[in-house]
């Protein structure tokens, strides 16, 4: 199970790694005619960028911490639960 | 025993042992004290702008005050475990809810009735023309507070740091309340170009009984472990 | 204002969980009336939760309870008002007079005021009754605890440790109410470590170990018998 | 597993056809320009921040009633996805804001009421995640989550009449949609809310499990100290 989320996250990287080429591709004639704009045109490029950068930022970290905190737990899981056995066999 | 002759009992047994003590009271009283205090030392300045702080002032010092009643009511209830005693009797569970609420809300509107008049005189606010209109928000503001608060306190006594978890978990859910009487204290006052009162009113009025029912739905489950 | 006795309170394979464990598993346990019931274990091994599952302020997370062969709605107060519940901590305001206290809790169980002085007589607090509990020893706590909890004259008594903190002449008088409460039909059931106060007291046993039932049955007179056989079994296995 | 998979390599395609319908499908906005593209990704974030915030309410309310561990479980996952996209939310807000209408942040209806509600369920996070394991604290943050979800109308209500002090408010975004961008639109919302889901069961199982490794400490705890 550890392993899909880690497909997840590959996958989720390898698609944003896609987006700044989509985005350069975007209407080249719009972007020729803002040569030489206002800073106001920049800025909103700027924070264009940042924004969708927070948002796979943030969901990325997070997908990154749940499968971290997942193989953890698959690892206590299976450790416990063969102690636990182990015990349960000593027992009898 | 009937609900309402129940919650007589539970609230008058509470008064006395507040009475008795008197530790809860005092030290509000002297905390509201400090805070109109701190509050006017800071911001009392020209007659215009006095009164234009005036209603997040007042605000404040009622939040701080209901949040600080609110904890110490139950934490006294719950420590020698009376308060499984008093679950475990055959009373009616909203009405033990309804006569902590009304210790609460006796609480602060006590401090209240205090911090308001103080503040009113130092900042050279004045309240005679509106009196009733306040005191009626203030009322409603109280018991949103206590209805809010005292469900949520039941529950904190068995939690760790208590005293923290408490306002951390109630001042997100009072902001209604404090936005409404903020800005409707600001229109009795006429310091904002919207001067009506009532919506706040309305608004203020809608939270009590929404909290009034969800409280009583809820309470049973909630101290039932 | 107790109505009639239960016959017997039963529970149905009973567990219950904390926090994902198991505090309690699979107890189905009889107590009947007119019978007094010594729960015993060691540390740990659930009987206060089975207590407090039986004075309902616990739910069990699997099973059911059933008193008088009825099982009741969750949180019914006409089964709370027969419950008489005297647990580890003395639940009193200590702020209040030990009079206030009982008339309190007597206003809430709909018994009349008559009933807080001759309580207050019975467990030897007359001559305290106005004083606040605060300033009460252990034994005197302990005293007005059980007061309360024999107030509403409770078809089912739970007494968890009601001998700590008190003086032989306490246990002795805890003991002659306790027997006075069975004879007048009421289920008793009694948690204690002091084995040999409750022998003579105590006509039945349910001995648990490690939240599962080890023992129910008679307690023929030799309770550290008992849980010498059941509660130890494991220890003694082990060496 | 199989099902999970297709929706996981689902949710893959969807994102990169998503930047690519906002990015360069869908037609730059007339007044705002390219910032307007913030949205695409903003407004399903918070459709996702409620998402989870009401799984999160769901979840409470049936611990309150059933005490059973997986409820509580999933209220936890739903809080927390709904801090993520909240979180999300509140980020990207303020820069689209800052080119559209000149400012960081406004007491707006909707950012203050979204700013409460991030408030009141991180309030329930740090409940639930620093207030200790026992039965206790959970019956308490439920009941908090509970008290939480009506306040949400409240709140929007309370600011939406205060809005009478913020005369010059613009609601651009969400009516007058081309065609187009309503393609791109709709498609972002599917592919977000897919993620949500897919996210929202993983978290769930985790702490399904991580209770599951506790409950297992606990007995082998107990084993350990009786034998």
């Amino acid at each position: 199970m550890n392993a899909r989320s880690r497909r997840l996250c590959v996958a989720l990287v390898a698609s944003l790694l896609s987006v700044p080429a989509l985005a350069w591709a975007q209407n080249p004639e719009t972007v020729t005619q803002f040569v030489g704009s206002s800073d106001l045109d920049a800025m909103k490029y700027r924070h264009l960028w940042l924004a969708y950068g927070v948002i796979w930022l943030l969901i990325m970290a997070f997908v990154a911490r749940t499968a971290r905190r997942q193989s953890e737990l698959k690892k206590d899981l299976d450790l416990l639960s063969s102690r636990v056995d182990d015990m349960e066999k000593n027992r009898e | 025993m009937n609900f309402w002759p129940t919650v007589a009992l539970v609230w008058s047994k509470d008064i006395r042992v507040e009475l008795r003590s008197k530790d809860t009271l005092v030290t509000l009283v002297l905390f509201a004290l400090v805070l109109t205090m701190v509050f006017t030392f800071g911001f009392a300045s020209d007659p215009q702008t006095n009164l234009r702080v005036f209603p997040s002032v007042m605000w404040a010092c009622v939040l701080f005050c209901g949040t600080l009643g609110v904890g110490r009511t139950f934490a006294r209830e719950a420590r020698d475990g009376a308060f499984t005693a008093l679950v475990l009797s055959p009373a009616h569970r909203g009405a033990i809810l309804t006569a902590k609420t009304l210790v609460n809300l006796v609480l602060t509107l006590i401090v209240t009735a205090l911090t308001t008049p103080i503040l009113a005189v130092m900042l050279r606010v004045d309240l005679t023309d509106v009196l009733g209109l306040v005191a009626g928000q203030l009322f409603l503001g109280a018991a949103g507070f206590a209805l809010v608060g005292t469900p949520l306190a039941v529950m904190a006594v068995n939690a760790r740091f208590a005293e923290v978890l408490l306002p951390m978990v109630v001042f997100p859910l009072v902001a209604p309340i404090l936005i409404a009487g903020v800005t409707g204290t600001a229109a009795i006052l006429g310091t904002i170009p919207e001067n009506d009162p009532r919506p706040w009113f309305q608004l203020m009025l809608g939270f009590d009984l929404v909290y009034l029912v969800g409280g009583q739905f809820l309470f049973d489950k909630m101290v039932t472990e | 204002m107790a109505g009639e006795a239960f016959e017997s309170v039963e529970t149905q394979r009973v567990g219950r969980l904390y926090d994902e464990s198991y505090a309690l598993v699979d107890v189905s346990v009889t107590f009947r009336a007119r019978t007094v019931t010594a729960l015993l274990g060691p540390n740990g091994a659930g009987k206060s939760t089975l207590m407090g599952m039986l004075s309902t302020a616990l739910r069990p997370s699997e099973g059911k309870v059933l008193y008088g062969g009825y099982e009741y709605p969750e949180n019914d107060p006409t089964l709370r008002a027969r419950i008489g519940y005297l647990g580890h901590r003395p639940m009193l305001y200590s702020e209040l007079s030990a009079t206030e206290n009982l008339a309190f809790f007597a206003r809430l169980h709909g018994v009349g005021p008559e009933a807080v002085a001759h309580w207050l007589g019975r467990v030897g607090l007359t001559r305290a009754a106005d004083r606040p509990v605060s300033g009460f020893s252990r034994g005197m706590a302990q005293r007005l605890a059980l007061a309360r909890a024999l107030l509403s004259s409770p078809s089912l008594l739970l007494l968890d440790e009601p001998f700590t903190g008190l003086d032989p002449e306490g246990v002795r008088l805890t003991k002659s109410l306790v027997a006075e409460r069975r004879d007048a039909g009421a289920i008793v059931v009694l948690v204690t470590h002091d084995l040999a106060v409750t022998d003579d007291l105590a006509t039945a046993a349910v001995v648990l170990r490690g939240g599962r039932l080890a023992y129910a049955g008679p307690s023929g007179g030799d309770l550290a018998g008992l849980y010498r056989d059941h509660a130890e079994a494991r220890e003694k296995r082990a060496s | 597993m199989n099902v999970r998979l297709a929706l996981t390599a689902l949710a893959t395609i969807g994102v990169v056809a998503g930047h690519w319908l906002a990015f360069d499908f869908a037609p730059v906005e007339a007044q705002m320009g390219v910032v307007q593209k913030i949205f695409y990704f903003h407004v399903p974030s918070a459709m996702a921040c409620y998402a989870g915030f009401i799984a999160c309410c769901i979840g409470s309310l049936a611990y309150l009633w059933t005490r059973k561990g997986r409820w509580d479980a999933l209220a936890l996952a739903g809080a927390e996805l709904g801090l993520i996209f909240g979180l999300i939310v509140l980020i990207t807000g303020p820069l689209w804001a800052r080119p559209a209408w000149g400012v960081w942040w406004k007491w707006e209806p909707r950012l203050t009421s979204m700013a409460l509600l991030v408030l009141m369920f991180s309030a329930y996070w740090v409940l639930h995640t620093f207030g200790g394991s026992g039965e206790g604290v959970r019956r308490f943050a439920a009941a908090l989550a509970v008290f939480a979800t009506p306040n949400i109308y409240f709140v929007h209500v309370a600011v939406e009449k205060w809005k009478g002090m913020h005369p010059e408010i613009q609601n651009k975004g969400s009516g007058g949609l081309s065609p187009d961008m309503r393609t791109a639109f709709v498609v972002c919302m599917v592919v977000l809310l897919l993620l949500f889901g897919l996210l929202l069961e993983q978290r769930y199982r985790m702490h399904l499990q991580s209770r599951l490794v506790a409950a297992l400490r606990r007995r082998i705890h107990r084993i350990g100290g009786d034998a």
